[in-house]
């Protein structure tokens, strides 16, 4: 057992906690402050799998903007302990709390058998950009950085040649190329491999994969719409929450 | 070596026993340095508040009052445990804890030096090289607000929930312009990584215009500010707002709200609010160097770090015949340590513009306050974002 | 014992599952319509890490980067969703769920 | 993996500790604790205390929370973007035009914002 599986262990463990914590207390005040924990851990967990910018900006979002925006609000309301018990017996309480559980367990058993059924469906057959055969090791794949870098200058001739099907792979899974589907040209072809190649017989520095420079680049060439449809979603946020906030408050009347 | 200590191993902590019994007394010194640090301050600021209003301060106690920090020490640690009847026990105890935690896990990014090289063992001098440092930084700073919100609810008086909101809505407005503030700097930068910042100041001024590299005044250091100086003024006035300082310390308005969100604390649980308060800013502070002033590293020394390892590499026989290493650990050591006052003095200086500020400006009203937050800083800094954006777009893209 | 302890992919999955259906059991428990957004919240943090995993497990980065847009789906959510309790609250002097059959176009 | 995290964790460990045995201890060294009714109240700068605590807050707080958090978004999505905006605009403009689009739309929303008074502290 290494520190990285202690870890998990204990992140998991906590992460558990306070998420029960979130719901199975009657103070909603400590329910956010759970909650922002939950996610720290998270946040934390992500650091550990090589997500470094995932991890900060989801303790920049989630902690520090969205949950405290939770805390203001129940602070403000000040939102009395509830004296209603959360789980009191009753056949529909029961029935909630089964239905949760029988999705967890259909969530549990497809993950577990899902990822063993595909582990033992590749094994012998790795092919790149799909689950890695041996499942208990993730791919921390160093990819070399001229081939992210597609502004790289230089490219000296080359001893070995890749074949441009697999340099358009490597260049794909990295989301270094913003139209992965599109053919591309002889002469794009051709530079491609010159770059392919000309990375392995130099043995430049290498990138670690997740790195926040890998990350950019397919954020904003692979998710290009995506990102552009996040501008109209935040503005249409913006506008309802503004005259959500300004309006009198309450519906129409109390029934 | 046991296999707790093992489990560390090929972490930053070190390789081998030493290196990590090493590292967590760095660590633990680093956290006392900077949390004995905050007397020290306090100090300054109320000798030089009474300096600049033509009083004397503190003076009775010891050579130039200096053994007043002491006694303040003394009376914090022998004050009545209070709690208010009304209070949330648990957050209330946990809340400066929250306070602290957060300044002092930001501080942890801060590179202070180059590393040194003893017997062999390598030691960063940071607590944790993170390769997204600066984004790490505002993440563990906005998680600042919650010790404030706690404290300032759990207490269960009006003047404390009052003070904890506006300053948790000041803390958050002010981190908006903050974070667009810097978005120019890291264009130019290209990385996250706190250390490859400062490599990227050495040198003399210059930029590329076309391909080109264009060093119109060879004199000015590399620094980020004379890239962005209004990015200068947007961060370091935010920097402010963040550490609720005068001109920006509604949340304690006396007049108003009595001492803010922690009225109803008293003893060493107020101290670590103070601690809280003084790390953010120090954090600011090295920050502000780090982004615009090079950092650890010497002005006009050329190459910058290695210039300096250079340079004792052969000055420091000397220092090999006192205490016995090899030339190039006895080097290193030397040059961490000329970068650590380095490093310290344009730092301190900081520290002491956030004093000065404090004891020349009156304080905002709120509404002047989030005006400046939103209406000026806001669309400052988004100004400065789309001038550097097409600034670079003229000078980088070129069509043929 | 040592192959369950020694973290794969599987893990993660097991994890998020379970945060998964802490979140649905909060929602079809709790009557509070700001504790329901923050189940909804923990929810998606689930899926969030199963994308983190899956990303790091099948050295793809296409996952981190799923990860932003369901972070800025999450925040719009949280913003309409908390201003359209203040103000159910500021009718009613109280969050519960109920009073949202109220509402009317 | 986690070589960056460990000191971390390891720091957040030392401030835990000194910060519990810091509260426990000044709680020993303390004077005995003396309550009296009206050290126990709520502090009101000493006039008899009315409400415990008022409900009656100002929307703006909460709003600027909300406006706070959409920018924080948008703010997230320029970190990545200014690493690599110079490296990539020297194959095509694509990326400062895609920037262009979303920081237009958002600056919309800002300008809906303040045009509707809701950045106003009155």
């Amino acid at each position: 057992m290494t520190i990285d599986d202690i870890l998990f262990h204990a992140f998991a463990f906590v992460a558990v906690i306070s998420a029960l914590l979130v719901i199975f207390n009657k103070n909603p005040v400590y329910s956010a402050l759970f909650l922002a924990l939950c996610m720290s851990v998270l946040g934390a967990m992500f650091f550990t799998l090589n997500a470094y910018f995932v991890a900060v900006a989801q303790i920049t979002v989630y902690a520090g903007a969205v949950m405290v925006l939770f805390v203001m609000v129940v602070m403000l309301f000040d939102l009395k302990r509830e004296s209603e018990e959360i789980l009191k017996f009753s056949p529909v309480t029961t029935a909630k709390v089964l239905a949760a559980a029988l999705l967890c367990g259909f969530l549990v058993g497809t993950s577990w058998l899902g990822v063993t059924a595909v582990k033992d469906h590749l094994a012998g057959q790795v092919a790149p950009g799909t689950l890695s055969a041996d499942l208990e090791k993730p791919i921390d794949g160093k990819i070399p950085k001229s081939i992210i870098s597609l502004s790289a200058e230089d490219s000296d001739e080359s001893t070995i040649k890749a074949t441009p099907e697999e340099a358009r792979e490597l260049l794909n899974k990295m989301g270094g190329n913003p139209n992965p589907d599109e053919d591309l040209t002889a002469a794009e072809d051709a530079k491609l491999v010159e770059k392919a190649t000309a990375t392995e017989s130099k043995g430049e520095p290498i990138e670690e994969f997740g790195s926040t420079v890998t990350l950019s680049r397919a954020l904003f060439s692979k998710f290009v719409f995506a990102f552009e449809a996040v501008s109209a979603l935040l503005l249409v946020a913006i506008v309802g929450a503004v005259a959500l906030a300004r309006s009198k408050g309450g519906t129409h009347h109390v029934g | 070596m046991s296999g707790w200590a093992k489990l560390w191993i090929g972490t930053d902590m070190g390789n081998g026993l030493l290196e990590i019994i090493v590292n967590t007394i760095k660590i633990a010194l680093i956290f006392f340095a900077v949390v004995s640090t905050v007397p020290l301050l306090v100090w300054v600021e109320r000798r030089g508040s009474a300096f600049m209003q033509n009083r004397l301060g503190p003076n009775r106690v010891g050579p130039l009052g200096l053994l007043q920090l002491a006694a303040d020490a003394v009376k914090f640690i022998f004050k009545e445990p209070f709690v208010p009847d009304a209070a949330d026990k648990v957050l209330y105890f946990m809340a400066p804890a929250m306070c602290l935690l957060p300044a002092m896990l930001t501080f942890a990014a801060i590179p202070l030096s180059t590393p040194f090289t003893v017997m062999g063992h390598t030691f960063k001098m940071q607590v944790a090289d993170i390769n997204v440092g600066i984004i790490y930084i505002f993440a563990v700073a906005s998680l600042g607000v919650y010790g404030i919100l706690a404290a300032g609810w759990s207490s269960a008086n009006k003047y404390s929930l009052l003070g904890a909101l506006r300053a948790s809505s000041q803390m958050i407005s002010y981190e908006v312009a903050m974070g667009l503030s810097i978005i120019g700097i890291l264009m130019k930068y290209k990385t996250f990584d706190l250390t490859k910042m400062i490599w990227a100041q050495t040198g003399p001024f210059n930029f590329i215009w076309q391909g080109h590299i264009i060093q119109p005044l060879s004199w000015l250091p590399n620094w980020g500010i004379f890239f962005q100086p209004l990015a200068f003024i947007l961060f370091f006035t935010a920097g402010f707002a963040e550490t609720n300082r005068l001109p920006f310390d509604l949340p304690e308005g006396e007049a108003e709200l009595v001492a803010g969100y922690h009225t109803e604390y008293g003893g060493f649980k107020f101290n670590m609010f103070f601690m809280g308060e003084y790390g953010h800013m120090m954090t600011s502070s090295a920050l502000i160097t780090i982004l615009f002033f090079g950092g650890y590293a010497l002005p006009w020394s050329g190459g910058g770090p290695v210039q300096v390892q250079e340079f004792w590499m052969s000055h420091s026989s000397w220092l090999s015949q006192v205490i016995p290493l090899a030339t190039g650990e006895a080097a290193s050591v030397l040059a961490m340590l000329t970068h650590l006052i380095c490093f310290s003095i344009k730092m301190g200086f900081f520290l002491f513009v956030y004093i000065w500020v404090r004891w020349t400006l009156p304080r905002f009203r709120y509404d002047q306050l989030m005006d400046l937050g939103w209406k000026t800083m806001l669309p400052w800094s988004l100004a400065n974002l789309g001038a550097t954006t097409a600034l670079l777009f003229f000078a980088r893209y070129n069509p043929l | 014992m040592a192959t369950v302890m020694h973290v794969g992919l599987n893990h993660y999955l097991v994890l998020s599952a379970l945060l998964f259906s802490i979140g649905v059991l909060g929602v079809l428990l709790r009557k509070n319509a700001i504790v329901i957004l923050m189940s909804i919240e923990l929810m998606l943090n689930a899926v969030n890490l199963d994308f983190v995993a899956f990303s790091k497990y099948s050295g793809n980065i296409d996952g981190q980067a799923m990860v932003f847009f369901v972070m800025t789906i999450a925040a719009a959510e949280a913003a309409v969703g908390l201003a359209i309790a203040v103000a159910v609250f500021k009718r009613f002097k109280e969050v519960n769920i109920s009073y949202f059959e109220k509402l009317k176009g | 993996m986690l070589q960056q995290l460990a000191p971390i964790l390891v720091l957040i460990a030392i401030v835990v500790i000194f910060a519990v045995v810091a509260i426990f201890l000044t709680s020993l060294s303390g004077p005995k604790k003396n309550p009296s009714a009206a050290k126990q109240m709520p502090y009101e700068c000493g006039v008899p205390g009315i409400s415990v605590k008022t409900t009656k807050f100002p929307v703006k707080f909460y709003l600027t929370a909300i406006l706070f958090i959409l920018f924080d978004i948008e703010v997230i999505f320029l970190y990545p973007w200014a690493i690599v905006y110079t490296d990539l605009l020297k194959k095509s403009p694509f990326i400062f035009i895609e920037m262009v689009i979303f920081m237009v739309i958002l600056t919309f929303g800002l300008f809906y914002v303040w045009m509707g008074q809701a950045l106003d502290w009155d």
